[in-house]
């Protein structure tokens, strides 16, 4: 029968996050909200995007033992355009990620999928490509900022940060806080290797259930 | 006639683990029955209901029902074991002690669901994920303690702890040599909780483990003889603590109760005893049990003075939970050369020797409890970034505007402060409208040192405001 | 902020790796043999303090007096793997055993989380020399002692009956939560 | 440091009765097998021998298997050596008139020279009768500075040498002063077990004859009966492989007397005391066995099995012994002791305690949880030095997760050795 287009395959069997364990220096620290975790998969996927258009053009003339650095230096660029253009719209966008926006260009899913994707194959690909890599990516980060916020402090902020720039703040509780009280272990970096662990574990016996059966 | 063919010895020694955890649990037995007789004996003067007064016996069943059960669970569906073989399984993995060590060694005046909670914690992330009895490398009970200290930590001091409420106005013993910065007469920092015997027979406030030191020492000896635990553990842990507090209490000229006193106070010799030399987390290499054990108490003794949580040990057993391959690998090096032994001793002892005096020369700075972090210049205001070491560590941000502090927010406390009690008193703005005679404001009884701590932080502001932005 | 407590701090309480997370890919990657995980250690250590001293004379002689703050990122990357570069013909050349031990690992830290997280960290909180250097100094060596603990430890994880699911990175990352927890512990020292 | 393990040695189950002779049966089953090399056969089936006939050779060293009895060889049959592996062994049908082809009394056994002397050892087939069967005369080739007799007998329940001494004490003594004159020895030591007060009464008798004999008394504790144990209690000194490289020999008391017989009698030993016990066993005793007797044939007539389901079958002592599948065993002259004893099902396997009791515990200070834990890679199975380890058992004695950490060193030793 024909493999029903399964919604949960495509978005974990070749995660970078989840399957790969890559990029994991960026999204631990600021996936305290939903908000940084959305805004941080976001400014990834767009870096991705146009570095591998970039990188897919000029890929061919470049010698092969320059290519890594020519390719940091097509990805620094973005990502300082990035920082720019985030220090002159929303600050508070800007202070939320702190240090770890300009940490994106060492992100290892970024220099992973520019070098081994994007240089050997045409644009139009490469685009496909970057943005089912990057789809997947926010998409893992941000289950893992809700979950992080959801136990930390009871709390879903969507808008926070980014209110300068949209107008309008949304952000809501979960459960009433008779029942839950929210620890804020889960904010702190402890809280974030053990949540990613046990998240991690529990995929994987989701998938390797689905194998098996 | 056929007969039975295996190749190892044909006899073998009559003890086997479960014999040895038997022992362990009688060990355990008059420990756990003097805490309760201790908190029963207490209410009894002070006629509060008897389920308040039972609270140890209820924390210790909870613990021990909640581990029982999520390892069975956890045997039953992740391990997927059938009915045959999962009665077996039980009956080897020992369920009972994490959460009877970790019901042991947490604050008496925690709420049971949260001793439930942390006893599932330390059943199923201590142990169960490691790879179950033998595998973990961490002491289970207290990953769980420190995991449920942690997360929940304002919620345990919330509650008032009845025993401390009673008799003695403050925390246990180390958290007030915390407020005298560690340094002090004899009045100050023993007198407060009766003489050196009280000590000893556990009629000081403290966790349920670690109150009666005379029983702990009897149940040393027996477990020594019937070869329970490691002897070498404890013996260098404590014999390490008393040096180094030896020589901070010599270049201080204290008296000799100095020493004593650290090493009768706190968890340390429960957590010796029983926590650091539980088999599975612990170095096989006798030589590698003696660096450990010194380790030990190098790390307790930093933790006790030079960092603001009262409490050294559970800290410093889980540290070394996690070097214990590499003192087995020392261990195994030198087991068989003594020079090379008497290199490692002379490394360590000197080890010891210059933690003392490390922690001598930082206890004389005299860091005031209370420091200005930084300072930051918003638009007409200053925010002074403060930290007071109160009872554990708090930093806030006081804004002070033209001379008059105008909001004192609270950026992070350590997990012993006790906010709902300054909370309900109001007790910031009470602090901010009388900012001119702060000495007059007393403090919120059960809460002094924080109150205390809070009107430092008020009145370092404005003084350094004073001689600084003022002209 | 005087340098013993910054250097203390830096190595205990706000670890590079489990405090502000930077550096976790080597971390999960490298640290199954002892012997790898110092080597990596020693090699970022070299790097770092080197490539912190570096880019901080940059920032101050050449980047903020020509008012081009932005391309900070893009500067300290070049720097970095320029140095790498170096680094690994000087030790091709000169001393070969050294060069084994460490050659390995060198192209690896120029896509290293830890190594421009350290060096933006030195700028951004704006030390002075003397500090920064210690801060390089201190977080490095924080990362080489969670390394070799990590490794130690990942030794006896890889014997144990875990089960199947979480065996290999979930298991490595709870134990590594409870290293975060323990470290956090040691603040103020 | 390691804490002496005293083992409760049972003994004296053994020693009520009085010592049994069975020794006259029919058939014989001379085993092609020493130390662990197969042997050639010499006769063919039919061929009459007599005592002490060659019937056997050991190619690589041309060693001797002689016969005990005098008959007819019946042919070669398959039968269950000590450790417990089928061995192909030349059966004869005695005919009881015991007539031996070297059989001469000799008056004055102390002037043979050395070289006669080696050669008698060699044609008598003299063998290490402590259970490691190895050609004796190899370890009188070099100079010998100190013989030590070793009487010490720390396996539990067994009794034949403390049988042995009690009835042949002066004969042995003889020999002893015999082999210190023939190879001028300077120092001479038998060594007994403290406890054992009856031994030393009776060997001192014979000892203050020769004057230079001197008795030593070890403490009783388990390993101590190991050559290695035993040169390091009495002259403080460790050797590398083998005592004679510190020109040492330590011989057992059993071989001493067989050493007696060959150069007084001229003949090879032919019977031998073995110990029949166990608590799985009505009446343990002392039997005085003919070599190569069947076993089946003896435990049948004397039929004292506790009839129990679950009991084991173990030859020579409880720690180091072999675990036999059935009862067939052939008497050999390394073979001191039969057991039958209860199996114990509640040692199954259970997780590891790391609890080190077996480091402490290990006489030869070994690791073998360590070696158990890195099987997989050698290198660091070398560090451990695998090698030195005597298989003592002690290890998996002690453990109390009753992990059978010997098999696990041996597997190491193989690892290591065939690398």
């Amino acid at each position: 029968m024909k493999k029903k287009f399964n919604l949960f395959n495509w978005l974990f069997d070749g995660n970078p996050l989840f399957s790969m364990l890559l990029g994991m220096c960026t999204t631990l620290a600021i996936t305290t909200t939903f908000e940084n975790g959305f805004v941080m998969g976001l400014s990834v996927t767009v870096v991705l995007l146009f570095s591998s258009i970039i990188v897919s053009l000029i890929s061919k003339y470049i010698s092969d033992e320059l290519r890594i650095p020519s390719y940091i230096i097509v990805i620094a660029t973005f990502v300082t355009v990035l920082e720019v253009l985030l220090r002159k719209y929303s600050i508070p966008v800007y202070e939320a990620l702190g240090v770890y926006l300009p940490l994106i260009t060492v992100n290892c899913i970024i220099m992973g999928r520019v070098l081994s994707f994007a240089s050997k194959n045409k644009v139009g690909a490469s685009i496909l490509d970057s943005l089912k890599c990057g789809i997947q990516y926010t998409f893992a980060i941000v289950l893992l900022a809700s979950i992080r916020e959801i136990l930390g402090n009871n709390s879903l902020t969507i808008i926070d940060n980014l209110s300068g720039l949209l107008g309008f703040k949304l952000s809501f509780n979960i459960f009433p806080s008779s029942i839950f009280v929210p620890s804020n272990i889960f904010l702190t970096s402890a809280g974030a290797f053990i949540t990613l662990g046990i998240l991690l574990g529990i995929l994987n016996s989701i998938r390797n259930r689905g194998d098996s059966k | 006639m056929k007969f039975k063919v295996d190749n190892g010895p044909h006899v073998k020694d009559s003890d086997n683990t479960s014999r040895i955890m038997n022992r362990l649990m009688i060990a355990l037995i008059p420990i756990i029955c003097f805490s309760v007789y201790k908190n029963v004996s207490i209410i009894y003067r002070m006629d509060i209901s008897i389920l308040e007064a039972l609270k140890p016996l209820f924390m210790i069943l909870i613990a021990i029902f909640t581990s029982v059960i999520t390892e069975f669970l956890y045997s039953l569906f992740i391990l997927k074991k059938n009915k045959k073989d999962l009665k077996e399984y039980m009956k080897h993995s020992y369920a009972i002690f994490p959460g009877l060590f970790l019901a042991l060694v947490i604050p008496l005046n925690t709420p049971l669901l949260l001793v439930s909670l942390g006893a599932f914690i330390a059943t199923l992330i201590g142990k169960m994920i490691f790879g179950g009895f033998g595998h973990n490398i961490f002491n289970p009970a207290l990953t769980g303690a420190l995991l449920v200290t942690t997360a929940y930590g304002s919620f345990i001091s919330g509650t008032s702890n009845l025993f401390e409420l009673d008799t003695i106005g403050s925390a246990t013993p180390l958290a007030n040599l915390a407020n005298f910065n560690y340094v002090g007469t004899f009045e100050q920092i023993v007198g407060k909780f009766g003489s050196i015997f009280n000590y000893i027979f556990g009629t000081i406030p403290g966790t349920l483990g670690e109150t009666n030191k005379f029983l702990i020492l009897i149940a040393f000896i027996f477990l020594v003889a019937t070869k329970v635990i490691k002897w070498r553990i404890p013996v260098f842990y404590i014999s390490t603590v008393f040096v180094i507090t030896y020589i901070v209490s010599l270049t201080n000229d204290i008296g000799i109760w100095y020493p004593l006193f650290h090493i009768l106070s706190g968890g340390l010799l429960f957590g010796a005893v029983f926590m650091a030399t539980d088999p599975v987390t612990s170095p096989i290499t006798p030589m590698g049990q003696v660096l450990y054990g010194i380790g030990l108490g190098i790390l307790t003794t930093i933790l006790r003075f030079l960092t603001p949580y009262p409490e050294g040990v559970l800290t410093s057993i889980l540290f070394m939970n996690m070097t214990v391959s590499l003192f087995d690998k020392i261990g195994l090096k030198i087991r068989n050369s003594f020079n090379k032994k008497l290199i490692y001793i002379t490394i360590f002892i000197l080890l010891v020797i210059s933690t003392g005096f490390i922690i001598n020369k930082n206890l004389n700075k005299d860091d005031s409890s209370v420091k200005i972090l930084n300072v930051i210049k918003s638009e007409d205001s200053y925010v002074y970034e403060m930290s007071s070491k109160a009872w554990g560590v708090i930093t806030a941000n006081v804004t002070i505007k033209d001379g008059v502090v105008i909001s004192v927010d609270i950026v992070n406390s350590s997990s012993e402060t006790k906010w709902s009690h300054i909370v309900s008193n109001d007790y910031i703005n009470k602090i901010i409208n009388g900012q001119d005679n702060l000495d007059s404001l007393d403090a919120i009884s059960g809460v002094t040192i924080t109150s205390d701590g809070l009107k430092e932080m008020v009145k370092k502001v404005i003084e350094d405001y004073g001689d600084k932005y003022e002209r | 902020m005087n340098l013993i407590p910054l250097f203390f701090m830096s190595i205990l309480s706000e670890n590079i790796i489990l405090n502000k997370f930077l550096g976790i890919c080597p971390f999960m990657g490298v640290s199954n043999k002892e012997k790898s995980a110092i080597s990596m250690g020693i090699s970022v250590t070299f790097v770092v303090l080197c490539s912190s001293i570096l880019t901080f004379l940059i920032n101050k002689y050449v980047l903020i007096p020509t008012d081009t703050v932005y391309l900070q990122t893009l500067m300290f990357i070049l720097i970095i793997s320029t140095f790498v570069q170096l680094v690994e013909i000087i030790l091709k050349k000169y001393s070969k055993s050294l060069y084994n031990l460490l050659g390995i690992y060198l192209p690896l830290i120029t896509t290293n989380c830890a190594v421009l997280g350290i060096v933006l960290i030195n700028i951004r909180s704006n030390y002075t020399l003397p500090e920064s250097i210690v801060y390089a100094l201190g977080s490095s060596i924080g990362f080489t002692l969670v390394i070799y603990l990590f490794s130690l430890m990942r030794v006896r994880m890889d014997k144990s009956p875990i089960i199947s699911s979480f065996k290999g990175y979930p298991i490595a990352l709870i134990a590594a939560g409870i290293m975060a927890l323990i470290f956090s512990r040691f603040v103020g020292v | 440091m390691y804490s002496k393990i005293k083992l409760d040695d049972n003994k004296e189950i053994s020693l009520k009765k009085e010592l049994i002779d069975k020794s006259d049966i029919t058939y014989v089953y001379i085993p092609l097998f020493n130390c662990g090399v197969e042997c050639k056969c010499l006769v063919k089936k039919g061929k009459k021998v007599k005592k002490d006939t060659i019937i056997g050779i050991r190619e690589d060293i041309d060693f001797p298997i002689l016969s005990p009895v005098s008959g007819t060889v019946m042919g070669i049959e398959k039968r269950l050596y000590l450790n417990n592996s089928l061995v192909d062994c030349i059966k004869i049908k005695s005919d009881f008139k015991n007539k031996s082809e070297t059989y001469n009394e000799v008056e004055d056994i102390n002037n043979y020279s050395k070289s006669k002397y080696i050669e008698l050892l060699k044609r008598f087939s003299i063998t290490g009768m402590g259970g490691s069967d190895f050609p004796t005369f190899l370890k009188y080739k070099n100079k010998v500075r100190t013989l030590i007799v070793n009487a010490v007998e720390c396996e539990p329940y067994i009794t034949s040498d403390y049988e042995l001494i009690m009835h042949k004490a002066s004969e042995i003594v003889d020999a002893i002063y015999a082999i210190k004159v023939i190879n001028n020895i300077d120092e001479c030591y038998i060594v007994i077990k403290r406890k054992n007060k009856e031994l030393y009464n009776v060997l001192k008798e014979y000892i203050d004859f020769y004057g230079n004999i001197k008795i030593v008394k070890v403490k009783d504790y388990y390993p101590a009966g190991y050559e290695r144990e035993i040169v390091k209690n009495i002259l403080n000194v460790n050797y590398d492989k083998y005592p004679s490289e510190k020109n040492i020999v330590v011989n057992n008391i059993s071989t001493i007397y067989s050493i007696y017989k060959a150069l007084k009698y001229n003949t090879s030993i032919s019977k031998r005391i073995v110990t029949l016990s166990g608590e799985m066993f009505r009446t343990p005793v002392n039997l005085l066995l003919r070599i190569g007797t069947d076993m089946s044939s003896v435990l049948k007539r004397l039929d004292g099995y506790v009839r129990k389901t679950k009991v084991k079958l173990v030859s020579g002592g409880p720690m180091m012994g072999y675990s036999l599948e059935d009862d067939n065993l052939v008497v050999t002259k390394n073979l001191n002791c039969i057991l039958v004893i209860r199996d114990i099902e509640e040692y199954d396997e259970n997780p590891c305690l790391k609890c080190g009791r077996c480091i402490e515990v290990c006489p030869m200070k070994l690791s073998p949880v360590s070696i158990k834990e890195n099987l997989s890679n050698p290198d660091e199975l070398k560090k451990l030095d695998v090698n030195k380890c005597m298989e003592c058992g002690l290890c998996s004695y002690i453990c109390p997760a009753k992990i059978d950490l010997r098999s696990y060193v041996r597997a190491a030793k193989k690892e290591v050795n065939h690398k």
